[in-house]
């Protein structure tokens, strides 16, 4: 079998997450190319839909990165990120989909190595998962919308 | 572009400020002047400005590109309209006095119409001889620009080389060529003048020991800067000049011509060369393979810089670089091979060693160069014995002559951050020669009307940036170019180089205006650096600023996957697509602004705090100091002399007593800061203030963080145990206070880095060392038979502070290194003390029988301090829990959270006199922001569709900052002017009638499809 | 005297009635109703039939109450709102009084979720208060609720019950208050641990004169256990157990607990003897009905006056 | 407002499934305000169906709409050029909306995809509770504002049972013992006194006991 390689999509927030994984490029830091990032002014404004539609589309796995509890720059966006989050994963495991394949991490913008080391560890979990369940079909990805 | 004339609004020319050069340094000064809407004169005797900087491959600490780094700010320079530029120019008079200088300008011919030259290349091509190029190495660089982003962005002629001017002439499909250009004289008025030169470098040829300019294998530090850059000679890869090969061992020899005595040496250290050379071995092992051997000969490992000890921890253990305490004898080259044969001697060793290396590099430091020394004759400024400019013991950047500032190099041998200090620092001080700028000075539209695009199909440009090494090194440009082709609504896409070089911005502009473009995607470095710079092209053309995505390219994707290069390509494919799917959602949008509160808060009442306070102050700005102490001062109150034997003191009464009378400042003694809101601009603070903690708010538009740092009291060495052992603050005070106690020691010890550069502090305190040298001589003055002995680990007396070190070793103090894995020990024994330490030289254990140990223990943050204003103020800090600037190279006293600015001993450890710079500089930076007037919030707000709003106030609640209400019409508001944002509301309408403007849902899914179709 | 009900006559007489209670069984086991019954046999003056006591499903106290009736005992049928609606009421009722049942006490009932049908629907149709005031009704007025003349009216000494320790404390007298305005004839109130509590309370009955009005039986529970206690303090709803209560049981071993809480019962029909308006006492042995007797001889109320 | 909740996604999944093209419809009104059945649920539940047949190996259309109201003619009317397109209509509005939608398209199948739980009030962000009984003859005026119908966990109408404790309903800690509201509230505005006053047995008949309810304004009836 053809080594799997996942799709993964990260709604990084501007001012930490978004800033930290510049960071992990201008030290280098390498970390798995599987990782997409999207940016968002704040995980406040990531939608439990967007999540959704990620996977729909494809994404094996997908997560957001926002500021560390307590430090978001808009106060508790993140811990409105958080609690979609969690809803997903609850619609998720209703539907028999693995709920680790959405996740919530924080980091702030210093913390480059903490971006590529979240981006490899959710790498690894989402490879063990193996594909997504809408691909294991052979229906592809495509869904009408 | 530049802007030659005045333009017919021109203010009064008694208003200019003369800026005397281009490099990195001038171009701050001039940029911060322009900002404070001050009109500036930038004149440098190169063709394009950009000084030294241009030529660095990659600067310390964080190893990034400088052209990209550095980039931004050029073109900014050519684009600010109270800043003109006049290259090629010198200054040959100046007349009258501070407020009304008289400036004679001398502006050597082009050759070249700047306004006309398209830079195509076509005359450095057919008449290379005649076309002014790259300095350095080799002479015929790739590019005959002196780099690819030069400003101005037009070549220049040396006419004397040109044999057929009618010819050159053809070449230039432009009609640029200005064969009868001439000398120019003029005459202008200036308030004040900065300058800003810098310092040429070493030349190590006069050397006969090194080989330096005789040897091929041996370069200097810029040399092998233009070796491994990408516009260089070898186009990035590292050569040796002698048989182009990669070498596979290369060393670095410091304090090359400085810290010496011998022929051609100059006494003071160049401060710059630890760093450098660091910088240069690990990006060898990083860039060009991690089997080349790397080692650096050094006397004293001077990184005292904010985090440079740990950059410095960093090239010894993670790329292993190996590091030799010893100055090299000789070098000798061999014939045959090329290559180099070091002689040296290792400190506890009798016998020499010699070595082979495949190349050398010689770090070199700075030298005032003659044509300074003449420009200081001109300015009518004093100079210290070594050409630099003298200046003020308390403030760097003036000179002995009112109305003439200095910055940077010329000022004394510093690095890229402390120049960027100083250059705010010497624009603030400017300021004060011009007067108060009227409030109601309007600024006028910098960019043509805007195309309506709506309705329109979208028309796309991609343009991708190889950005030299660091994208086209990894990426396959033009595949990827192929594949952005074959989606339907992109109309032209294409390679652009370096993408935020002038040239390829205009050539972006053009093909945007030729194929009607109305969406860009430009592919480079982070949006969160380059996005305003590309968005302002938009605008030149005629577009919203909000039709352009920019896919980080760089940093998110050949920065971290260099070593897979497959992998990059396809990620960025899918990146670009995710670019170009998300760029035809974009719709033109609007920015919203809200006038600026002109009030400042200054937290902190110390030296830094106080000084920033007076300098903002005395511009009309209305300033709070806030200081948690009963009174004004801070830590500087414990101080009594400067190394320069200045009375603190006196020194700080005089400031405390100006802040008091000042009628635009306010001071909150005994007052804590509770909370804070608002945005940049506009914020709101909340203070408890007096012995009875009465709250209060203040508004203010900027905040300068000046909060200070405590000094470190460890528990070490038998500090707070043993009676005569003494930090140096302690010893300050002793000196005078208790002269006969003084005289009484027969031996004091000095014990260096006692709390610093340790596991659980690791910096370095940058202070110590000379405060150590400080009190050194003056225990020898007071008591000259009193036996002194240093025990460090590496003696920091960088720059000018290098003349008291060996000050001291002339007045027989006794130096003796120790390592932390051999550190001294105090024994007191019946009341007498006793320093156990090994001594490398004699490579055995000693006693030292001591009176009085003085231990040098450094700042370390104020914690508690620093954590409660970064929560509340959402601002960064490092490591060890000083405030963390927005960048630490070019950005040092500006916080990434807007409108907050960092000074002092907040930022980082460091003597008054730095912090004092600081102070001005942050006052600078911050009358930048203030005078822009109005706070532009971004098109970035929610948006609520009346239609479909069910009411249900979810946006009502979650909102952080209590923005929506349901208005009279009965359904949701939410005013542009208040919005901070975030998109939680949009988030969280179950009626999805909010939309957060440039992140519409339809935005962020589409490039989900981008991300995954085909 | 409204009625032939064996406890009116008692209270009628100025003596201190005593009640104790019977839970009908899970099942369709008369033997069972009989063996509790027979336990209280000469002690007490009437026993109360519990109706699906903490909603589990019981021998209906309308049934287990003719079974205790036939043995020539005195059932009280307990009837909660939450089982019935006012038609199902009236029906029990008439013919429970058809039977010879002649004196019943109306509870609103524990809700449903405790029980073993946490998933009923509660009936609710009317309350306690509606429900004494409907079976005043039947008997004074000869009337259903509906406002029809009833042929045989069921001639019901009625009760209810009065929790002087739920709270809020200060509605608990005016609660007894509104029941005695809708014509209830004898309460029989929660088990009383807190003394001082029920104290007051009675103060507040007396002081608006209300003894005069009604008879109230005072609950005793006599503790098995300090973990029955424990378990009273934090479980019950509406359970009022002073700590001093389940420290004097901690005081002894397990084995002499039993016996030291019946003494805290006697001990308490002591005290509360003194109070003034409490008519009786209404002893709750739960699952412990054997030692009713031996309570109430050793407080003194033993033998039962003969009416 | 009427206040629902999203019926477990496999009840949902096990209506639909012998449809391959949805009419998904929510409802601009109460379920949008609790959060149940607005565009944004609707565009999750789309979503959550179309991952489920992503693993299932179908295929499923699904088209959202939203109406402003799916208990009115009018606005189910929108409905219409809609309908012969999809195999089934999934209402995500209260049973009123679905009852209206199914009535009017007698042809397609219409299931709910919420549980219509009560007439509630909105307590902060994300809590609803319950009300209002609709019994039909409100008593609010003698009990202070606050109704025993809805909040008593017994509809207790003449005080609280014994089972309150700390002032909270014998079902849960967190039921507010809603006589004890009232018995604050009446002490509040000084009415202590109504408290004694006996309240009759309620008539159920306008709340329901006397079969569904209707009403007409003759005044305002075609």
């Amino acid at each position: 079998m053809e080594k799997f390689e996942p799709e993964i999509v990260a709604f990084c927030c501007h001012y930490c997450a978004y800033t930290a994984a510049d960071m992990a490029g201008s030290k280098r830091i390498s970390y798995p190319s599987n990782v997409k990032i999207i940016r968002v002014p704040c995980t406040g404004k990531v939608d439990a839909i967007h999540l959704m539609k990620a996977l729909e589309k494809g994404a094996d796995g997908v997560y957001v990165a926002g500021c560390l509890e307590g430090d978001c720059h808009f106060k508790n966006g993140n811990i409105r990120a958080l609690a979609r989050v969690d809803r997903v994963k609850k619609v998720l495991t209703e539907l028999g989909w693995e709920p680790e394949r959405v996740a919530m991490v924080n980091m702030s913008a210093g913390m480059g190595e903490k971006f590529a080391r979240t981006a490899q560890e959710f790498t690894e979990t989402i490879k063990k998962l193996g594909p997504s369940p809408g691909k294991l079909t052979g229906n592809g990805n495509k869904v009408a919308s | 572009m530049q802007k030659n004339n005045s333009s017919e609004n021109a203010l009064s020319p008694d208003r200019r400020v003369l800026v005397i050069g281009g490099g990195v340094g001038g171009i701050r000064a001039a940029l911060d002047l322009a900002e404070s809407r001050r009109d500036v004169l930038l004149i440098d005797k190169s063709y394009a400005i950009g000084g030294l900087m241009t030529q660095l491959d990659r600067t310390f600490p964080t190893n990034n590109c400088d052209l990209c780094t550095v980039s931004p700010y050029l073109s900014q320079g050519a684009r600010e309209r109270h800043l003109e530029i006049k290259p090629m120019t010198s200054l040959t008079k100046l007349e009258g006095e501070a407020g009304a200088f008289s400036a004679t300008l001398v502006t050597e011919p082009r050759f070249i119409d700047t306004d006309k030259c398209t830079a195509c290349g076509e005359c450095a091509k057919q008449f290379p001889e005649a076309v002014r190029v790259t300095p350095g190495l080799d002479p015929r660089a790739p590019t005959c620009m002196r780099y690819p982003q030069a400003t101005p962005f037009a070549f220049s002629i040396d006419m004397a080389k040109v044999t057929d001017i009618a010819a050159l002439k053809k070449v230039c499909r432009a009609d640029a060529i200005l064969a009868d250009d001439t000398q120019s004289k003029t005459v202008i008025d200036v308030a004040s003048v900065v300058l800003c030169v810098g310092a040429d470098l070493f030349d190590p040829a006069v050397l006969d020991n090194y080989g330096g300019g005789k040897f091929d294998n041996v370069v200097t530090g810029l040399e092998y800067e233009r070796i491994m850059s990408a516009s260089g000679p070898f186009q990035g890869n590292l050569k040796r000049k002698s048989d182009g090969r990669r070498p596979k061992k290369v060393a670095w020899i410091q304090c090359v011509g400085s810290r010496g005595i011998n022929k051609g040496d100059v006494p003071y250290c160049s401060g710059v060369c630890c760093m450098y050379a660091l910088k240069e071995a690990m990006v060898t092992r990083e860039r060009f393979g991690d089997d080349i051997d790397t080692t650096i000969f050094f006397m004293d490992m001077r990184t005292y810089g904010k985090d440079y000890e740990l950059y410095f921890n960093r090239a010894r253990d993670e790329y292993k670089i190996r590091m030799i305490r010893s100055r090299p004898h000789s070098i000798v080259e061999t014939a045959e091979t090329k290559n180099l044969s070091i002689t040296y001697a290792l400190e506890d060793k009798p016998v020499q060693e010699t070595e082979e290396f495949d190349m050398v590099v010689l770090s070199t430091g700075f030298r005032v160069g003659e044509d300074t020394k003449n420009l200081a004759g001109v300015l009518g400024i004093d100079v210290n014995p070594y050409d630099f400019a003298a200046t003020h013991p308390f403030n760097p950047v003036l000179t002995s002559k009112p109305g003439v500032y200095v910055c940077g190099v010329i000022e004394s041998p510093k690095d890229i951050p402390e120049t960027m200090v100083q250059a705010s620092a010497a624009a603030a001080m400017a300021v004060t020669d011009l007067p108060v700028i009227p409030k109601d000075r309007e600024m006028d539209e910098m960019f043509p009307p805007e195309r309506d695009v709506r309705g329109q199909d979208p028309r796309i440009g991609v343009f991708v940036c190889d950005c030299g090494f660091e994208i086209g090194g990894v990426l396959d440009v033009n595949k990827l170019l192929e594949t952005a082709k074959t989606h339907p609504e992109v109309a032209v896409a294409r390679a652009v180089g370096y993408g935020c070089s002038s040239e390829s911005m205009a050539n972006i502009e053009a093909m945007i205006k030729e194929n009607n473009l109305n969406r860009v995607v430009i592919g480079g470095c982070s949006p969160r650096t380059h996005e305003t710079k590309f968005q302002d092209l938009l605008q030149r053309v005629g577009l919203n600023k909000y039709l352009v995505e920019i896919v980080n390219l760089r940093d998110q994707n050949t920065w971290t996957h260099m070593n897979v290069p497959d992998q990059a390509q396809s990620k960025a494919v899918k990146l670009l697509n995710v670019g170009i799917a998300g760029v035809r959602k974009n719709r033109p949008l609007v920015d919203h602004t809200l006038p600026m509160s002109q009030n400042a808060l200054v937290v902190g009442g110390g030296v830094t705090g106080m000084t920033a306070a007076l300098k903002l102050a005395d511009q009309g700005i209305k300033t709070y100091i806030v200081e948690r102490a009963p009174s004004l001062g801070g830590l500087a109150r414990s101080i009594r002399k400067t190394i320069e034997g200045e009375d603190v003191g006196v020194f700080v009464q005089g400031l405390v007593e100006k802040v008091a009378a000042h009628d635009n400042i306010q001071v909150l003694t005994r007052s804590i800061i509770v909370d804070h809101s608002g945005m940049p601009g506009l914020f709101k603070t909340g203070i408890q203030t007096g012995v009875r903690m009465n709250y209060m708010q203040i508004d203010h538009g900027v905040t300068v963080l000046a909060t200070g740092a405590m000094a470190n009291r460890p528990a070490q060495y038998g500090l707070g145990t043993c009676t005569n052992v003494i930090t140096q603050l302690e010893m300050d005070s002793l000196l005078e206070e208790d002269t006969a106690r003084i005289q009484s020691m027969e031996q004091v010890v000095m014990i260096q880095c006692v709390g610093s550069r340790e596991p659980e502090n690791p910096n370095c305190s940058r202070i110590c060392c000379q405060a150590a040298m400080k009190n050194a001589l003056r225990i020898k003055e007071i008591s000259p038979d009193t036996q002194i002995f240093v025990l460090y680990r590496d003696m920091r007396t960088y720059g000018f502070q290098e003349e008291y070190y060996r000050k001291a070793r002339d007045l027989g103090v006794k130096f003796i290194r120790f390592s932390l894995d051999m550190r001294p020990k105090v024994v007191e024994t019946d009341n007498i003390l006793a320093v156990h330490t090994h001594d490398f030289i004699l490579d055995s254990d000693i006693e030292i029988a001591a009176d009085c140990v003085v231990l040098s223990t450094g700042l370390i943050a104020d914690d508690e301090t620093t954590e409660d204003l970064a929560l509340m103020f959402h601002l960064p800090r490092t490591g060890d829990n000083f405030f963390l600037e927005d960048h630490v190279k070019l950005r040092p006293v500006d916080m990434a959270q807007r409108g907050f600015f960092l000074a002092g001993t907040a930022h980082s450890p460091k003597t008054i006199r730095e912090s004092i710079t600081q102070a001005h500089a942050a006052a600078g930076r911050a009358q930048t922001l203030l005078a822009k007037k109005e706070i532009n919030l971004g098109a970035c707000v929610a948006k609520v569709d009346p239609d479909k709003c069910a009411s249900c106030l979810v946006c009502v609640r979650v909102c952080p900052f209590d923005v929506p209400f349901i208005n009279a019409e009965g359904v949701s508001q939410i005013d542009a002017d208040k919005c901070h944002g975030c998109g939680v509301c949009a988030g969280d309408c179950p009626a999805k009638a909010i939309q957060l403007l440039a992140y519409e849902d339809d935005q962020i899914l589409a490039k989900l499809d981008g991300l995954f179709e085909r | 005297m409204n009625t032939e009900s064996r406890l009116e006559k008692i209270l009628a007489s100025g003596a201190l009635a005593v009640t104790s209670e019977c839970g009908p069984p899970r099942g369709a086991r008369p033997e069972k109703v009989k063996e509790k019954a027979a336990l209280l046999k000469d002690h007490v003056d009437g026993i109360n039939v519990t109706d699906n006591q903490t909603a589990m499903v019981r021998m209906s106290s309308f049934a287990a109450g003719i079974i205790i009736k036939q043995m020539g005992l005195d059932p009280i049928m307990q009837m909660v709102s939450r089982d019935r609606n006012r038609l199902a009421m009236q029906s029990d009722i008439i013919g429970a009084y058809a039977f010879g049942i002649n004196t019943m006490l109306c509870l609103s009932g524990d809700h449903a979720k405790f029980g073993d049908h946490p998933m009923a629907q509660g009936v609710f149709d009317i309350d306690s208060v509606q429900m004494i005031n409907m079976v005043r009704r039947m008997r004074d007025e000869e009337t259903f609720q509906g406002g029809a003349k009833i042929d045989g009216a069921p001639k019901m000494f009625i009760g209810a019950a009065a929790n002087p320790f739920a709270d809020p404390f200060e509605l608990r007298v005016m609660r007894l208050a509104k029941k005695i305005k809708a014509g209830v004839d004898f309460i029989q109130t929660q088990c009383i641990f807190n003394l001082d509590k029920f104290e007051e309370w009675m103060k507040g009955v007396t002081d608006r004169g209300l003894d005069e009005k009604v008879h109230i039986l005072a609950g005793i529970t006599p503790m098995k256990s300090v973990g029955m206690a424990r378990y009273m303090k934090n479980k019950v709803p509406g359970m009022d157990i002073p700590d001093a209560v389940i420290k004097r049981l901690e005081g002894v071993s397990k084995e002499q607990q039993p016996e030291e809480g019946i003494k805290m019962a006697v001990e308490s029909i002591e005290r509360i003897k003194e109070i003034k308006g409490v008519h009786g006492f209404h002893i709750m042995a739960i699952e412990w009905e054997e030692k009713v007797p031996q309570i109430v001889e050793q407080a003194g109320l033993y033998p039962r006056p003969k009416v | 407002m009427i206040t629902a909740e999203q019926k477990p996604i496999q009840e949902i999944i096990q209506y639909i499934a012998p449809y391959g093209r949805i009419l998904l419809v929510g409802c601009n009104e109460c379920v949008t305000v609790c959060a149940a059945g607005g565009r944004k649920e609707v565009g999750l539940l789309a979503s959550a169906l179309h991952l489920n047949s992503l693993k299932q190996g179908k295929t499923i259309d699904i088209k959202e709409i939203t109406l402003e109201r799916q208990c009115d003619p009018e606005y189910v009317e929108e409905l219409a050029p809609y309908i012969d397109g999809a195999d089934a209509v999934l209402s995500m509005a209260c049973g009123c909306g679905v009852q209206t939608v199914a009535g009017r398209y007698k042809k397609s199948p219409v299931f709910p995809a919420v549980n219509t739980r009560f007439m509630g009030a909105s307590l902060g962000q994300g809590v609803w509770a319950e009300r209002c009984k609709g019994c039909g003859d409100c008593v609010l005026g003698i009990t202070g504002g606050i109704c025993p119908v809805a909040r008593c966990s017994k509809h207790l109408l003449n005080g609280p049972c014994g089972g309150t404790s700390n002032g909270q309903c014998e079902i849960s800690p967190d039921v507010d013992c809603a006589w004890r509201l009232i018995w604050e509230r009446l002490k509040a505005l000084g009415m202590e006194n109504r408290y004694e006053d006996l309240m009759n047995a309620k008539d159920w008949r306008p709340g329901g006991a006397g079969g569904p309810g209707k009403i007409i304004r003759e005044d305002l009836a075609q």
